[in-house]
């Protein structure tokens, strides 16, 4: 099996889907002859041609407007937003429009479109070059929420998002872009939207979290168990909306105790839903309180970024606070 | 500086002079007369039916008709109708059912859309009339990637946007304008001017010169025209489509109108603009101008209207009476359509809610 | 002393601090000869003229874009969202520009401004009338949320904000502007920003809310108190960035037991925080799961709204579950 | 159709004919000079800095320099620049410290923003310079605001705003431009049209003429000026910021140019453009022209040259030596200025950092 980023995977499902169906267009700033500015898209102009990969003027509420349009007129448009950062000129278009148009039609009519964007931080990218926006997507209801963490799920993911029939927001973990690498199968293969994967087990604590943390995550928890001999679960989230609570319920109910970590604000960030509803479905499971790693709430910094972001430090704290609660 | 006002029937229903009328048929011309009609009649009725607490609310087209429906004849069944909430002579035109019209303004459960959206935000697919939203000016990048979708496909739709001039002032507008112009989309931009955005004047939405002139920044064609007059309606949006149809990319018309009521039923419009702008307009009101050049053109009689007036009556009363009959949507509904298929999570509050359904039933 | 609704109330603040302080202006669609569609706006450009008060274009990206400008060069702007529902065109002018602008320059710059705006449902105003976006501006650092429940708070607490020197959103609870009567003193005052109320005392139980739900909390309260003998606290947030957190504890630390009422969906929403905060600072004092009344996760209905919102059936099943857990 | 390109200065440093220079002493042709080769060298400096890992990043604006510092001479002290990331001539013009500018590229404790942003995201209130922000595009609307609060302060300032050509797509030029038209603001729009959108070319980004035939769609001026040529750009420029001084309202200069190195050091502008191009624009350098114009007119010499060039590179290594002394900033600032005070959320989320602190410390 081919090893590949998660660049490539993302490359690699983009162009097996448009071979497969030739309703899938995409579009986006400096998506074609250039091949993306993490080159996700490179080569798809070339072997597609410019009809169906193409470059926009530069109007984030432009790309998702006209694929909207393009998706209501019998296309599955992929559009890429260059950062995260820099969806919000298109929320309107994506919170009131995309998001509620199955809804507000009877059902009649649908939106089916994936919008990828890299988030998070990491690469010294400040304020607008590191943000990780998934908690306005979640709390918006018709929207799915992807976020991969390895190659192998950003392809079987992305194929499965492609051929939803639901607006997608994939949110792709740009700090490991290329620094996750694992082998891919050749050929199609989906992962299913909305199921979470333990990609550690154990049994004193469970360690909830997605994207770029999840390396981090497993590397708390390998350090944990050589130097505390502590057995620690990892869960990787992988679809934020919807969620997979039975493997999260699982996982609680067995270790009696939970860690979220993200990237994000903590305030109303995604891991505050996750919280609020571990205790309601797990309390009597529960020997400490869910506690939350992540980005502090403040924007994001430039020089001390490191800081802002959850590392292994941080989170054995809290996992030390939880077991020691 | 601004451009002239393209019109084929003056105010008195004569032709323009050097004008001639659009290739169109005595019957064609009653069509488009009968759909005004019903539209001004609906309206009237309508706002009615809210003042009597009977529907929530209702927006209507009255004054506007001629540019909604002279457009909209322009059109083949197989082109795009992308409204903004003020078209429905639009959809009358292309066989909207009354019933159907008024189970949505009900909200009922016999409503295409479920109840789920305030009264006027019908979406009719199989018209090819797309779902009507209420932020302003969304649906004009969404009508420009229709039509490139369109191009991309290879089929020969044409996609005719409709907004206000209110909306062009929205950066959805510039965005799908420019779109446009880089993708020499097939689409037609048609923006009811009618001078006001609700309390607001066409002097304080832009200084430009009228709304025309805009295409430029584009790269498009702009036109203005007499948006009372069907005729010219009609023969510059066949104009525009034709062209988009062939590839000549997007054309931006302006129809210079005039909203003669209050912008909704929420609205009253005394508290900002004079009765003497209003009695202005109302002498071009576009029903008249029409109903004028078909009688002296013969195709059309006093009687004739008689008839209509009192079909469109007994047509509406009907529906009307068939439509209040039906009761509201199931709760049940709440939860279906936020995706294809329903997660988990509602679901599970669906089932919440079920439990308190009988106690609630009695509540509706 | 005279009795106001909310309307008045915030015509009323509007005019005292227009009248003490020239930097404050007040702009938005149709706020200016017209007074507002909800007439919140009546009588101030006739008193303070057209340069003081003025209607803008259909932009509200334009509006909130020049808002921050206005801000930025001495000026204290009040700008108008027509409805909250039509606040995401502005999203980014808010969420990356208005909300930074400190942050970002060292503390160099700042932007004072407070954008009031209608939210939440019960007026049947379908899917784009009815919205409550409160969340997604909790969750972005920056930005101070506010949201009154009766005339007198509204009045304050709008004082505060505009004399607040960073950008706050200033939530009105539209089904309850006229509905909400009480007496407001004549004059200036304020009303502390990041100060709940408990509205209500009680024993048993906690109910945390604000907007137009504090009302319907209250209503819920009494009846319990009637027909079960149910004492029961009601706190009224007021503010919910920052939100007061030592009254929320207080009260559940004494309660044991707390249920979370909004309109906004569940999923994300500010109910989460609250339910995860608590947990994680008074787990030892709780005696059943933090549970939400809130609205579903759907896109906001027409017809069925008054099924969709809470009400007081809905949030007694929650206090009954509660106390039997 | 495409308006003339205004020149006062040919590529040769000639006069162009029919032009006359503006109304400037040979002192300050002399500064422009100045700020355009201290501007030209930092960008130099600091791109080498980037390759070397010293830096993280940089975005400079080599063969644009004249359009830049030739709009930003043409203001008053008391005017505001609102710049887009690419302006850095501007604050040198106003007399940015290198110092300062460097300890922003490091983030370091001395950077006046506390090492909170990317490099070249500075803010210099104290020169009235706005603070900026990655985002394309949001700083028009706020340079529109800005200008209507001097208006309704009643005092006499203009506001410069700088973006580029891909800008002029986003909602935030068509609302800007929009309001700044609809309250006659005193504003200057400074369009760089560089040809490039990192790899988007001008033709692809809109299907207009050139972007200042975009003015007539907000009722504005529209003028396209050759923005190699720092007389011509000096002088549109105070034109524009007297006629919006006086009341006369905003003027969109489209000043052509070229970006003659990758969009930032992330690119690679080999990938997307050809060498022939960038070689014509070579030709062009904005700095020849000027330096040909200065010692033909005796303003200037081989020798000022070099006394300049071993000047501005002893200034560049003194302040660079200083500045890279200087270490992060703070943990605590991390938690500061996100309000005026800190909330007890962040003072809680500063005390869990605090305890790690120590162990954190060496990572720095
Ligand atoms: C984004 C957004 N902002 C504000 C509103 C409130 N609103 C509804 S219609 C309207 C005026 C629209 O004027 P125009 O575009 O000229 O269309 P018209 O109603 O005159 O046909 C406004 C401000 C809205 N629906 N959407
Ligand atoms: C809203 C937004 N979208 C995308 C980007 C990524 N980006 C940064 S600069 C740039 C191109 C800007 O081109 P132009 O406006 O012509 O200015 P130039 O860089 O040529 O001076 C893009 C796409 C961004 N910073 N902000
Ligand atoms: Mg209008
Ligand atoms: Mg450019």
């Amino acid at each position: 099996m081919p090893v590949f980023n998660i660049i490539q995977a993302v490359n690699d499902a983009l162009k097996l889907e448009m071979r497969r169906d030739e309703r899938v267009v995409v579009l986006g700033e400096d998506v074609g002859k250039f091949g993306g500015v993490f080159r996700a898209t490179q080569g798809l102009q070339e072997e597609f041609g410019a009809e169906r990969v193409f470059d926009t003027p530069l109007a984030e509420q432009g790309i998702i407007g006209a694929a909207i349009g393009m998706a209501l007129n019998g296309l599955r448009p992929v559009p890429e937003i260059q950062f995260a950062d820099f969806i919000y000129p298109a929320f309107d278009q994506i919170v009131n429009e995309a998001a509620k148009m199955r809804y507000r039609s009877g059902g009649r009519v649908t939106c089916p479109m994936v919008i990828r964007t890299p988030f998070g931080g990491g690469i010294r990218g400040g304020h607008y070059h590191s943000q990780s926006p998934e908690a306005y997507f979640v709390h918006t209801p018709g929207l799915k929420v992807v976020a991969p963490s390895n190659p192998y799920d950003a392809k079987g993911l992305l194929i499965s998002a492609i051929r939803d029939d639901n607006p997608v927001i994939f949110m792709e973990p740009k700090r490991i872009y290329r620094a996750a690498k694992g082998e891919v199968p050749e050929g199609e293969y989906t992962v299913e939207l909305g199921k979470a994967e333990v990609v550690r087990a154990g049994d004193d604590l469970t360690l909830i979290t997605y994207g770029a943390m999840v390396p981090t995550a497993l590397k708390t928890a390998e350090t944990a168990a050589e130097e505390d001999r502590l057995s620690i679960e990892v869960i990787d989230l992988r679809t934020l909306m919807p969620y997979d609570l039975p493997t999260v319920l699982e996982s609680v109910r067995k270790t009696g105790r939970a860690v979220i970590v993200h990237e994000a604000p903590r305030t109303c960030g995604f891991g505050a839903e996750l919280a609020a509803v571990i205790n309601e479905k797990a309390m009597l499971h529960l020997e400490a309180p869910v506690y939350r790693v992540t980005g502090f709430d403040t924007p994001f910094p430039y020089t001390l970024e490191e800081h802002y972001l959850p590392n292994p430090r941080r989170i054995r704290r809290a996992v030390q606070e939880s077991l020691s609660f | 500086m601004s451009q002239p006002i393209i019109r084929i029937l003056e105010p008195d229903g004569t032709l323009a002079e050097g004008a001639e009328l659009p290739d169109i048929s005595p019957k064609q011309q009653v069509r488009l007369f009968r759909t005004m009609l019903l539209n001004r009649r609906v309206d009237q009725q309508m706002i009615r039916l809210q003042r009597q607490g009977r529907i929530g609310f209702y927006i209507g087209s009255i004054g506007e008709e001629a540019s909604i429906v002279g457009s909209a004849a322009a059109l083949a069944d197989s082109d795009w109708i992308v409204p903004c909430y003020r078209e429905l002579g639009a959809a009358l035109y292309r066989g909207f059912p009354l019933f159907d019209l008024f189970c949505q303004l009900f909200g009922n459960a016999r409503d295409p859309i479920k109840g789920r959206q305030m009264p006027n935000h019908y979406a009719i697919p199989e018209l090819r009339f797309a779902s009507i939203s209420s932020p302003v000016g969304t649906q004009i990048p969404q009508a420009v990637g229709m039509a490139m979708a369109a191009k991309i496909r290879k089929v020969k739709e044409v996609v005719l946007a409709y907004f206000g001039d209110g909306a062009t002032s929205q950066g959805d507008f510039h965005v799908g304008a420019n779109f446009a112009g880089v993708y020499r989309a097939p689409v037609v931009f048609l923006c009811r001017n009618n001078q006001w955005a609700i309390s607001v004047p066409f002097s304080q939405q832009t200084a430009s010169d009228g709304i025309a002139v805009k295409a430029e920044a584009y790269g498009l064609e702009g036109v203005r025209v007499d948006g009372n007059d069907v005729f010219a309606m009609l023969d510059q949006t066949r104009k525009a489509a034709e062209k988009a149809r062939e590839g000549g990319g997007a054309t931006l018309i302006e129809a210079v109108t005039y909203r003669l009521e209050g912008h909704s039923t929420s609205d009253d419009p005394r508290a900002y603009r004079k009765e003497k702008e209003v009695a202005y307009w109302k002498d071009k009101d576009p029903l008249l101008r029409l109903e004028r050049h078909l009688i002296r053109a013969k195709h059309w009689t006093e009687q004739d209207r008689q008839q209509l007036d009192e079909e469109i009556k007994q047509q509406i009363q009907t529906e009307l009476k068939r439509a209040e009959r039906v009761g509201p949507p199931p709760l049940e509904s709440i939860f279906e359509d936020v995706f294809d298929e329903t997660p988990w999570h509602l679901r599970e509050q669906w089932e919440e809610m079920r439990q308190l359904e009988e106690v609630v039933e009695e509540k509706v």
